[in-house]
């Protein structure tokens, strides 16, 4: 094997930028595991997650993230362990990367009590150290990663917030209030506008007059970045990430990429566009297929050493798969736990006012340290 | 001729828009998706571009566009895909289109409908479960309807959409897809159910339990297990929370002298207060055997945990229960 | 000694900022002009940028990146200029900072304080004249505060400030420059009020007065009318709207066995109306001769015409004529 | 006296256009009269508004327009009788432009009878036909602008609206939404940010990273305007309308003028800004001055004939603050008219609830015909 090998990425694109991110890079043989490994394992568990939401074991929403992988996996190869994420509801890959493990995740999605928010949150809603969520509200972790940031730079460390929204979420008036302020105020913030073309079944065009995302911060540096390669991404990020720690305030990613299943598990997402667009991009752009191609074709890993990795991972997820689905959702009485960190009452109101509940306190706050 | 609520809403948004040109709507996804949950299927292809409009996902934004269309003498039907997103444009509901016309003193109108699924659905989580309809008939100039069944909504919503004021129209997502009877009448283009005015859904004489949206077919069911103990349920429908009917209530609780209501909202300031403090501070006190008692949603915000979303809403056992308590039977 | 209301909150988070480096405000004009009720005034020049930071007008970017600071472990005091604009960003309140704790098992906790005027000020007109308190003590997973005097400000705000939960502190604009007199113990830095436990401010026998904010002060000019009248009344601040102490309340009202509760808010779904509920639903019921009744702001949008204003809201006047008339006096 | 005469303005800054309003303009005798005379009562009225809040008839907020004039009239100049106009709460000047007469104005601001919202509404709520307030909270009123502009295409009359923000409010999310909704649109709307260099005591550069709010609008074309030039405002308004009709969909605006009075009148508007400043400006690049020296250089009046109209305005002023100080209220059964226009309960809940009130309607509705 290579212990390394270099790498060409595609042009990245500019805005208010003299300077971008290098083209080419290197990969050393860990790494090219290491992100293979991240990337399939998101895959393996979102495609468990689409059979469970089948077997309505999951309920309610469930957005998967197959397609998007390489987005994350090439933004946190660039991450350091102070530095913090937040993102929206499709949030299953990032909660793993950020160090749930996919039976935390599964079990959350099942709803069962390994389930990182004790199932309690959901399929939107999971939580780990340096990693904020998971929001349901479209646009809303956008102010809150700049609130983080904030956080970082009063705190005086040099950590940085990852805030990644969709190409739907970029319209939203509080996403500009924010560039404007993160901006005003250098706050080392890293904007990253997943596009992957669609909010729900709404393409781009027809949702956005400018859709140039890493344009669209205005006096925001932005860079355009083939998010199906995770080593464009990485490259990227980490350029965005000495942005962020050398004072010079906030910069746009834009990460071009796409979504393989529906919006939600409830739509087919074929009704507005078509089967033919989804193949093709499966089979020319798909970032698993064409990292695992690379690095094999550069002596950095030999095909069997990948297989070795699936059939662990499939054993993996299968195992944590199989125990999200046997395991026990947490007692009744955790109904009324957990409401407030300082509970005044001691009492919740039931359904009706004589049967009221006790609080209870479980939960370990991970940002009070 | 059953119907789902689905289709009764579709019908009604249908029949207007044919009725009258003004009428448009405006959403995220109404138009080439067919809506969300498919209230407006078809109605994008029947009416096109110009009366079905797609947005972008700025809440606040396309609730300011319909307010300012409403002001301009124009009807549209601002759909949300929930209720919960309405929080990023609650501005512009309360203080564009809820106080504009007083503001005015009468000269601007703002006849608008603001619809879409309200309160829980199922293993949606806290962000996505929330019932806004205390909060909406807290606010003076804005009318505000709870429906539940097909009629009501065919009813109602085309009430609302003739109506010359903003009306915040709370559907409920698990509804969409049940079926309930339309009588003939209620098939008719000019099936118009009057806002304001409560139903009895099912006389009865020893109690009164007062519900929308949902809670009514808690509280049917209910009523149904009470009657085979030989307890005869009154349930009302509450159908409009701003105006709230409560001639019709206080009229049951002459009758029973007992009243439970029944909400999936949360209990503080809810619906159920202003109806026990409006029976309070009236007549209908003096006609109640015991104290009446409210059933609410838990206060606490909704997990997905599935054992604990059922246990934090009321459910028929919950009715049935408190009635007895308070009829002292076993 | 004397101290106004906005002295009192200006300490507050003076002693605050001083005894814990977490602890910031941000909004705006909170800095280099003061605060626009000059509440922060000198906090600028006391700890410069970094921790009393001018916004830009863009309510919901600077409440989520308030809640994003309080999620990374800082404590944010974020104030509005009035509680009408945090309607912008009502989303970020509920959703963000009400429901982060509940939906993270615990795990994320929300340590953030939301301050600004509420309610009625003078001659603001409908779009600023909003009393929010039974929007935001419907909801779960919330803290809310509204106090009336200096003590109440001091006490609280500080209580607030140092609370684990997101806390929403309902001030007053008219009140802000009133002077009330401030305990030895009020003064001191340790000054802390507990949430969620009323004060009687006034003991009496003959009736309990509910209320909150500048209502108290309604109802404390009404007690002493009352008082020159051979009426006692029991003044209760409830300094807390969530949680509700209800226990003062029922303690209170097993021993004058009447109720009123007066309000600046509407009434449908109020807080009267939950105070009411909760009586009902209550072993207090039993205690009460009389049915407890709500004195409210009027089931109006607030005009800007003088006289119609001053109609709008309840006066001592009417406190006293309804004491009268609940206890049958002439 | 010439009939006509030509100007030149001072040069535009265009941004996603190639070609701008001309800067060579003429001017006609009886439009300099009209502007005179419209730039001039504003200016009287806000003096009397002033006085009024001093003598604490005015109550709760008052914003003047002073110093602002010439974007409201040079605006006005360009509009047809069917297009339509939204402000904020600087509302005083364009209620009287837009056909409310002094004294509709100042009794409202009194909250008199005669005011045109009968004085229920106050100073930042003023309404007449084709002019929609008049709104107390930043931003709102822009979006809603956009609704009337979208109307007026729906309803397939060549209509405009004219939409006007601070440059406070050109931070507010909700504008960046709908600018994109406009644009995807192609809603006939002329967003006009007025740059009076504060919002509140919080000047524009340390509110906004990017100052020139004329490129804010990303794709939408825009034009920076003297806005202490009517004729330049004019020019640039005409040109909005003309972009606007011929189907190129929205245009922004913005107009760089001054405010001399505080905020609002509890603002002394000194603290944030020297009283140098201030008087530079009332010095240099006064709107009314400015024009005044200019039509009467270019013999369009005499400034006999002007002082004659200042005669006139200050009386007709005059005799309206009278009237809007001596008038009655309207009668306290009005506290419960007009919360509805269809009441559905006839009866309103008073502060106790023993003695409810009966609804009334009075208004006559201005956009129901
Ligand atoms: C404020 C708000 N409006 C609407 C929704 C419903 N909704 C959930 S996801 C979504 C589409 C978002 O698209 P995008 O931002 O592109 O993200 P993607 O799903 O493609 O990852 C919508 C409309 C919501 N959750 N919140
Ligand atoms: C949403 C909201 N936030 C805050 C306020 C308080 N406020 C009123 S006017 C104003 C300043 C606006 O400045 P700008 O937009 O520049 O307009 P100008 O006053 O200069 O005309 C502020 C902060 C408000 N009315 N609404
Ligand atoms: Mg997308
Ligand atoms: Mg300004």
């Amino acid at each position: 094997y290579a212990t390394e090998a270099p790498f060409e990425t595609k042009a990245f694109r500019l805005h208010n930028l003299e300077q971008g991110p290098a083209t080419n890079t290197t990969l050393s043989r860990d790494d090219a595991l290491l992100y293979y490994r991240q990337m399939h394992t998101v895959r393996r568990m979102e495609t468990s997650a689409g059979n469970l939401y089948k077997e309505k074991i999951i309920r309610g929403f469930c957005h998967l993230y197959s397609g998007q992988e390489a987005v994350a996996v090439g933004i946190k190869a660039a991450l350091r362990p102070h530095d913090d994420v937040i993102t929206a509801y499709r949030a299953h890959g990032w909660s793993h990367l950020m160090g749930v493990n996919p039976l935390g995740v599964l079990a959350e999605l099942t709803g069962r009590q390994s389930g990182c928010a004790r199932g309690k949150g959901g399929s939107m809603h999971m939580y780990t150290n340096h990693f904020y969520g998971g929001n349901g509200i479209v646009g809303a972790q956008v102010p809150l990663g700049v609130g983080l940031a904030l956080a970082a730079k009063y705190k005086g460390t040099d950590g940085v917030c990852v805030a990644l929204y969709g190409d739907g979420a970029a319209n939203q008036g509080q996403v500009f209030e924010v560039f404007n302020m993160a901006k005003l105020w250098d706050i080392p913030c890293i904007f990253v506008c997943e596009n992957n073309g669609y909010g729900m079944g709404t393409s781009a065009a027809r949702a956005a007059a400018n859709t140039a995302y890493y344009t669209r911060g205005d006096v925001i540096p932005g860079i355009w970045i083939d998010g199906m390669d995770v080593l464009a991404v990485r490259e990227a990020a980490k350029f965005a990430v000495d942005h962020c720690t050398s004072g010079k305030g906030p910069i746009l990613l834009e990460a071009a990429t796409y979504r393989y299943s529906g919006h939600s598990m409830s739509d087919p997402g074929t009704s507005y566009r078509t089967r033919e667009e989804i193949q093709e991009v499966r089979q020319t752009r798909d970032p698993i297929t064409s990292f695992k191609e690379k690095i094999i074709t550069a002596n950095l890993v030999s095909p069997e050493e990948l297989k070795a990795i699936d059939t662990e991972i499939r054993s993996t997820v299968d195992e944590a798969t199989k125990k999200a689905k046997a395991e026990k959702e947490i007692p009744l009485e955790e109904l009324t736990a957990d409401i407030y960190s300082l509970d005044l009452e001691k009492q919740i109101r039931n359904i009706d006012p004589f049967n009221p509940l006790p609080h209870k306190r479980i939960g370990e706050a991970v940002n009070f340290k | 001729k059953q119907m789902t609520v689905r289709d009764a809403l579709n019908s009604a948004l249908d029949e207007e828009m044919t009725r009258d040109e003004r009428v448009f709507i405006i959403g995220e996804e109404v138009a080439q998706y067919d809506g969300a949950y498919k209230v407006t299927r078809g109605l994008w292809k029947k009416y096109g571009d110009k009366r079905v409009i797609d947005t972008p996902i700025t809440e606040m934004g396309f609730t300011g566009i319909a307010v300012g269309a409403a002001m301009a003498g124009l009807r549209p039907v601002c759909e949300y895909m929930t209720f919960n997103f309405a929080m990023q444009a609650i501005d512009q509901i309360i203080n564009s289109a809820g106080k504009t016309f007083y503001m005015s003193a009468g000269r601007v109108n703002v006849p608008i409908v603001f619809r879409g699924p309200n309160g829980a659905a199922a293993g949606v989580g806290a962000q996505h479960s929330q019932c806004y309809g205390a909060w909406y008939a807290h606010c003076p100039g804005l009318k505000v309807i709870s429906p539940y069944n097909s009629e009501d909504c065919k009813g109602l919503l085309k009430a609302a959409i003739r109506d010359p004021d903003p009306v915040v129209f709370l559907e409920n997502e698990i509804l969409y897809g049940v079926q309930y009877p339309m009588s003939d009448q209620a098939l008719s283009n000019d099936f118009v159910l009057p806002i304001g005015k409560a139903k009895i859904e099912r006389p009865g004489k020893h109690i009164t339990i007062v519900a929308h949206s949902r809670a009514v077919e808690t509280s049917l069911q209910a009523a149904n297990e009470l009657s085979s103990k030989g307890i005869e349920a009154e349930v009302i429908n509450l159908r409009s929370l701003r105006p709230l009917d409560i001639n019709t209530i206080t009229a049951s609780v002459a009758k029973t002298n007992h009243l439970i209501t029944v909400e999936q909202g949360w209990p503080s300031a809810g619906i159920g207060a202003e109806i026990l403090a409006r029976i309070m501070e009236s007549e209908a006190f003096f006609h109640l055997d015991q104290p009446a008692i409210r059933l609410t949603g838990v206060d606490t915000p909704m997990p997905y945990t599935k054992s604990l979303e059922m246990a934090a809403l009321p459910v028929p056992k919950d009715v049935v229960e408190m009635t007895k308590k308070l009829l002292k039977v076993k």
